[in-house]
């Protein structure tokens, strides 16, 4: 590959970034401003888009480009599972950009710039983390991200979401710091921290003692667990909530957490590798916390009248979902895990969009409060609908495909407990989000509907498209993007096996 | 070097520091200072520093005494302590 | 040899200039200005005479040989502080021209001349190669900050008056710990000394020897039980004293311990007879620990400051004590990093101080983002710094000194540098909620206007933090340079 | 000085005694190179004369003596005394800072250069010391002390 | 006696150190912070002058009965230089802390510690 599409990581990185000041600066001129934001989402994407043929062939692209610390360069790369990765983020971004354009408008929010500049930056951030070649790349870019996205969900500045913020900011930080410590021990023993499928050859060959090598797979483990949302690390997340529904729908739903689940699977599977950690039995680890943490939070989801909670706590335990595939650590585990973070990603940004235009329509956020919405927001719950059905596992919306993938895994593994909690979380799955969908539809709604009808099309489309999506993926996995082959490549990496599932 | 002079002038340093620093009339304690500056110089001089002693006879004995006396006259010359 | 002349001669400048009493100020930003030239002119020239293999630059005055007459010696770690204070230097004189009229009661050129001694005195510590002479330079440079401290709030006499006495008990004791070296090594040079060290490590009179030098220069340094001059000093002093002497005082001395107990004992030297480096080490960490935790409790901005100064400080002194060329090159740059973090942040302090008549914490609100946009902003870039996040310099400096405590296997102290990362955040996070988050009950930000300080003050400010990030993004040739200057 | 210790029988000694020191101080700095004494001490004993009669007798008799506003500038031309004779050394001599061989004196031996250098330095440093040690008085009877 | 005369000069300069010390520390005046402070410094001097004292040696300056070359009948010169720099950085403390002094007098009318101290916390109730 010649030089220009070694730069491209880089150009995707930078993109957004470009893009902040002249956000800033158009302040004053919201269609211009906005129309920045739009441009460089599609360019972002168009960028991402063109990487792809090279991560089918399995081929990574990008390299070093300058020493950032000593020993340590400032690389850029893009393997297929970060060109996965980053597919998602900047996909979505152009949906959650229009998105965004309806709903701050639609609800008169102050301080747009300040929201649509750091909004730009924290997509910078996440295609960084997705094309960091190393851990330290991978941290810095975690950092910026963390606090880039602190000004989105401090937005609404209430005393809430100062507190949320705050909640926010203490869990990030130290998990970044703890991240930093386990790197820099990693660092001290093997002298790389390069990313390498299948794991480190420096650790996998090295003598390193297990004590020493559980102190830093917790260290890291907690580091990237926090933005996984890994049970007793996770109540940052529905807090977070406090953020407007765009922030929530594309940072706490796709970008930030995955982010964290990204770096779940790039610390198995790229640093220690499967095999040292089934060495250790930190696989036994992560399976019970994410286990635990999926089924403790369909619990918790139930509980929730507010619905970006209940979307949030849904959002805590599906991450567990992709942890625990990780944990299960044989192909079809793993094979869920990714394919599920594309899936989960559609489907509940699907959902977040939904609780927005509620939101910015009815000015209702309680799930109690939605009888009979759905005749006045037809569209908005055809999409919900959609997305609460995929969450829950039913073909052939891709939810389906992804959760049997893993259930597959389970039985690979020969790991019946998981394999029970995960049937059982997907009933709860259908439990807590269908009386929604039924309240909507069947119970008679109240009169202070009256007068309202369907959301702005700014929010509608997206939303609408979205949904679409998900059928689509869901139906033809390969479709546009070809997410399935994609997800096919990073196993035979990871597995470092040829040929076909 | 007659170690018995300088005993003698130790003595008189050790004394003339304790009074300078408890005396209640600061006057009184910058004269004090005045004669350790004094006999720190003749001892600097019996030590076989010269020049030494020379200076700390015109500079702690003289000036540093006028300093502290116009010091003390711009301040307050009574101290509890 | 000609490099130290230069750097001679400049210090010429610097006193000379400051005679003229017309335009002091312009005069003595353009001595320091050249020093800063000066220095990067020596840093790049040892550069190459290292990498050529030649020793160090020494320069005898009077052209007397070394061990009877004063020498002047260039090597890489003293071109390093040259560069950083000089530079910081010569920025925040800059600065302090828009902020005259406001916080100078006393007349200008008594202030310049001030600055400008204390700046020979600092200048004169890290160049000196002989023990005694540091003596003398480290107090030209005291006595000018005392001077310099005392202008300032009412209470500022006091502060320096106490600061006086601690600074001078602390530099005699360091004296009296020259003598004994003296006594038992009959030479002050520092170069000779350290050949005749590892003969004598193990007598008496040189652990007693090295324990006044440590507690005479960690007065200075502000190593932790003995910080206690800081706080009142930085806090009623004026706020350009407090720019000019905060980033690079305390470096200085920093400096000092670094010459004395890494080049001059050396590790084996220094833990010939009980393990000193380890007790500074954990000295430090305690120092971190309470810095921030005194900052988080302060009410004011540049008493905030100062206390942070106290923890940064414990940063350098753990990373120097930790003997590994990791932790010393995160020292070192750490050193160049507090030197231009501390210098914003008083800066921006010195705005506030000036347009709002207070620096009271309790007194921020969402107005300060409207009035001073700018200042805020540079608030912000060096606040992230100073916490320690990617990619701003104080992030890689800290990732050193936590490689070197893991080299070290202090696991402890790792925590404390985690920690206080940590305790960071909360300050600085409070301040800046305070700045740009509404809250209720605070002025709306909307009946502000502009009210920024002028583009002679908010641009040296600027540029300072804008040199963070870079620093940040392009720090490994100077990290590996740093490296190297570890005494082996 | 506002207040001075003004009695005749100060006054009287003060002026029998000024002279000599003064006199003391001279020989102190001229002979400084090769016995005890030199600049500094020289410096100081002058300084000390000045103030005696400045206790003595308040600051207008003395000032005829030395008067207030001489003193920054002598200071100023001591210490320049100092540098000059370093710097002229090392730019016209070629070689080190206060080299003092390398003075550009005509038909002088390295010897006597290094004595007439020497003695030029005591000159300037003596000077500079009286000069400042006479401001501090000053500046401390006028309570003036704002530095 | 022989241990007694080597060191009583050591001892002795110790004690007036913690006499100076002493001063700085636990007297509440001001003025007599200073006075110890001088005490201090002149015991510093003192210490470096007796470690250049030599039994038996001369005043070290030239003189003909006694050639150069016989080191061993001269005292060291070099701490005496040194202590005469001491001694001006020990006059320019002193005059600096008297300008303080004086300062602080014209703002509070005390230079007694406890009075100083009451003044500050009457400041910042303010």
């Amino acid at each position: 590959m010649g030089l220009q599409s070694d730069l491209i990581p880089l150009l995707a990185v930078l993109v957004s970034l470009f893009a902040i000041p002249l956000i800033a600066l158009s302040s004053r001129r919201p269609n211009l401003r906005e129309s920045w934001t739009f441009l460089a989402a599609l360019i972002k994407f168009g960028l991402v888009l063109s990487l792809i043929p090279g991560a089918l062939r399995g081929e990574t692209v990008g390299g070093a480009l300058f020493d950032i610390a000593p020993g340590l360069p400032f690389e850029l790369e893009a393997d297929p599972l970060g060109v996965f990765f980053a597919l998602i983020a900047s996909g979505l971004w152009i949906f959650t950009s229009a998105y965004s354009i309806g709903y701050m408008r639609g609800n008169g929010e102050v301080k747009q710039t300040r929201f649509f500049a750091a909004f730009a930056m924290s997509l910078s951030s996440t295609i960084g983390v997705a094309f960091a070649g190393n851990l330290f790349t991978f941290i810095v870019f975690y950092e910026i991200l963390t606090l880039s996205t602190y000004p989105l969900v401090v937005h609404k500045e209430s005393d809430a979401a100062i507190q949320a913020a705050r909640k926010y900011l203490t869990y990030t930080l130290t998990a970044g710091l703890l991240l930093v410590a386990g790197a820099g021990l990693l660092y001290m023993e093997t002298g790389t921290l390069d990313f390498e499928a299948g794991g480190l050859s420096a650790l996998i060959d090295s003598d390193i003692a297990s004590g020493k090598l559980w102190v830093i797979f917790i260290l890291m483990f907690i580091g990237v667990g926090v933005k996984a949302g890994v049970m007793p690390l996770h109540s940052w997340l529905p807090s977070a909530m406090a953020a407007p529904t765009p922030v929530s729908s594309l940072l706490h739903a796709v970008a930030v957490v995955k982010s964290g689940v990204f770096g779940v699977l790039r610390v198995s599977g790229f640093i220690f590798g499967f095999g040292v950690l089934q060495q250790m039995g930190a696989d036994v680890l992560m399976m019970i916390l994410s286990a635990f943490t999926l089924t403790v939070a369909s619990f918790l989801a139930f509980k929730q009248d507010n619905l970006k909670r209940r979307l949030a706590y849904s959002t805590v335990g599906h991450l567990s979902y992709i942890v625990l595939g990780v944990s299960l650590m044989t192909m079809s585990g793993v094979l869920g895990s990714v394919l599920h973070i594309a899936a989960h990603a559609t489907m509940k940004i699907t959902l977040f969009f939904c609780a927005g235009a509620i939101y910015v329509n009815l000015h209702k956020d309680s799930i109690s409060q939605l009888d009979g919405a759905a005749k006045v927001m037809p569209w908005t719950f055809a999409a919900f609908t959609i997305g609460a059905m995929g969450l829950t596992g039913i073909p052939p919306i891709n939810g389906f495909f992804s959760k049997w993938t893993l259930a597959l895994g389970t039985i690979e593994a020969g790991q019946w407990i998981p394999l029970g909690l995960l049937i059982l979380s997907g009933l709860m799955n259908a439990g807590y989000f269908f009386p929604i969908v039924a309240r909507a539809y069947f119970k008679p709604g109240g009169k202070d509907l009256e007068g309202h009808g369907e959301a702005n099309p700014w929010m509608v489309v997206p939303l609408v498209s979205t949904a679409m999506l998900s059928v689509i993926f869901g139906l033809f996995p390969n479709a546009f993007v070809h997410i399935l082959d994609l997800a096919t490549v990073i196993m035979e990496q990871l597995f470092n096996v040829g040929g076909d599932l | 070097m007659i170690w018995e002079f300088e005993l003698v002038l130790f003595v008189f340093l050790v004394f003339a520091a304790i009074v300078a620093l408890e005396a209640r009339n600061l006057l009184v304690s910058v004269v004090m200072l005045s004669v350790f500056s004094f006999s720190a110089a003749l001892l600097f001089a019996s030590m076989g520093a010269v020049d030494v002693g020379f200076t700390e006879a015109v500079v702690g004995a003289g000036v540093t005494g006028i300093l502290f006396v116009i010091a003390i006259h711009k301040t307050s010359a009574k101290t509890n302590d | 040899m000609f490099v130290v002349s230069y750097i001679s001669i400049s210090l010429l400048i610097v006193l000379a200039g400051v005679r003229f009493k017309e335009s002091a100020q312009p005069l003595a930003t353009f001595g320091a200005g050249v020093t800063a030239v000066l220095s990067l002119v020596g840093w790049i020239v040892v550069k190459a005479n290292t990498e050529a293999g030649f020793p160090a630059i020494r320069y005898g005055f009077g052209g007397w040989a070394p061990p009877i007459g004063i020498e002047f010696v260039l090597d890489g770690l003293s071109a390093f502080f040259l560069m950083v204070v000089n530079g910081v230097a010569a920025v925040v004189l800059w600065h302090s021209a828009g902020n005259l009229d406001k916080h100078l009661d006393a007349h200008p050129p008594t202030f310049y001349a001030l600055a400008s001694l204390f700046l020979l005195g600092l200048n004169g510590m890290i160049l000196t190669g002989d023990l005694f002479n540091l003596y003398v330079f480290l107090e030209i440079s005291s006595l000018s900050s005392y001077a310099l401290i005392a202008i300032g709030s009412r209470q500022a006499p006091l502060a320096a008056f106490r600061y006086l006495i601690l600074g001078t008990v602390g530099g005699t004791l360091y004296l009296i710990g020259v003598g004994f070296m003296y006594a038992m090594t009959g030479t002050l040079n520092m170069i000779d000394m350290m050949a005749i060290i590892p003969l004598i490590a193990e007598e008496p009179a040189v652990l007693v020897a090295l324990l006044l030098m440590i507690v005479g220069i960690g007065v200075k340094a502000a190593l932790f039980p003995l910080y206690g001059w800081l706080p009142e000093s930085y806090t009623q002093t004026n706020s350009i004293s407090s720019a000019l002497i905060a980033p690079i005082g305390t470096k200085v001395a920093a400096y000092v311990m670094i010459r004395v107990l890494l080049f001059v004992f050396g590790a084996s030297g220094l833990n010939a007879v009980w393990p000193l480096s380890e007790v500074i080490a954990y000295l430090a960490g305690a120092g971190i620990l309470f810095g921030s935790i005194m900052a988080i409790l302060q009410k004011n901005l540049k008493r905030m400051l100062a206390f942070s100064s106290v923890s940064q400080i414990g940063y350098i002194l753990m990373g120097v004590a930790l003997m590994n060329p990791l932790a010393f090159a995160g020292a070192l740059f750490h050193v160049l990093n507090h030197a231009i973090m501390k210098a914003t942040l008083f800066m921006v302090s010195s705005h506030l101080e000036r347009q709002e008549e207070s620096v009271d914490i309790r007194d921020f609100n969402d107005s300060y983002r409207v009035k001073y946009p700018w200042t805020m902003a540079t608030f912000t870039l060096a606040a992230i710094s100073m916490i320690g996040l990617p990619p701003m310099a104080g992030f890689f400096s800290k990732w050193m000194l936590a490689l070197g405590t893991i080299e070290a296997d202090h696991w402890v102290l790792l925590g404390v540098i985690l920690t206080s990362s940590l305790l960071n955040a909360v300050y600085f996070f409070g301040i800046l909620e305070k700045v740009y988050l509404r809250r209720s009950g605070q002025k709306e930000a909307s009946q502000a206007s502009m009210n920024e300080v002028s583009w002679g003050m908010r641009l040296p400010a600027l540029i300072l933090a804008l040199a963070l990030l870079g620093f940040g993004f392009f720090n490994v040739p100077l990290l590996d340079i740093l490296q190297t200057l570890f005494p082996v | 000085m506002k207040r001075s210790f003004e009695s005749p029988i100060t006054l009287l000694g003060a002026r029998a005694l000024a002279p000599f020191i003064m006199m003391f101080g001279l020989y102190v700095i001229f002979h400084g190179h090769y016995s005890p004494g030199g600049g500094f001490q020289g410096g100081a004993l002058l300084a000390a004369s000045v103030l005696l009669m400045r206790v003595a007798s308040g600051s207008k008799t003395s000032s005829l003596i030395l008067s207030n506003a001489v003193t920054t500038p002598m200071g100023v031309v001591g210490v320049l005394i100092y540098f000059g004779t370093g710097l002229l050394a090392m730019f016209l001599g070629g070689s080190n800072f206060l080299d003092y061989e390398g003075l550009p004196i005509p038909g002088m031996s390295p010897f006597y250069l290094r004595y007439t250098g020497i003695l030029i330095i005591e000159v300037g440093v003596g000077l500079a010391v009286m000069a400042a040690l006479v401001l501090i008085y000053d500046k401390m009877a006028d309570g003036e002390v704002s530095q | 006696m022989e241990m007694f005369l080597a060191n009583y000069a050591y001892a002795f300069t110790l004690l007036i150190l913690c006499i100076g010390l002493y001063g700085m520390f636990f007297k509440r005046n001001l003025v007599k912070k200073v006075i110890g402070l001088s005490i201090f410094q002149a015991a510093v001097i003192m210490f470096f002058v007796s470690l250049a004292s030599k039994m038996g040696g001369t005043v070290p300056v030239k003189w003909d009965e006694i050639p150069v070359e016989m080191i061993d009948g001269y005292m060291n010169p070099l701490p005496h230089t040194l202590m005469l720099t001491a001694i001006v950085v020990g006059v320019a403390t002193q005059g600096v802390a008297f300008g303080l002094l004086v300062n602080i007098w014209n703002r509070f009318k005390t230079l007694e510690e406890d009075a100083l101290n009451e003044a500050i916390l009457e400041d910042s109730r303010d």
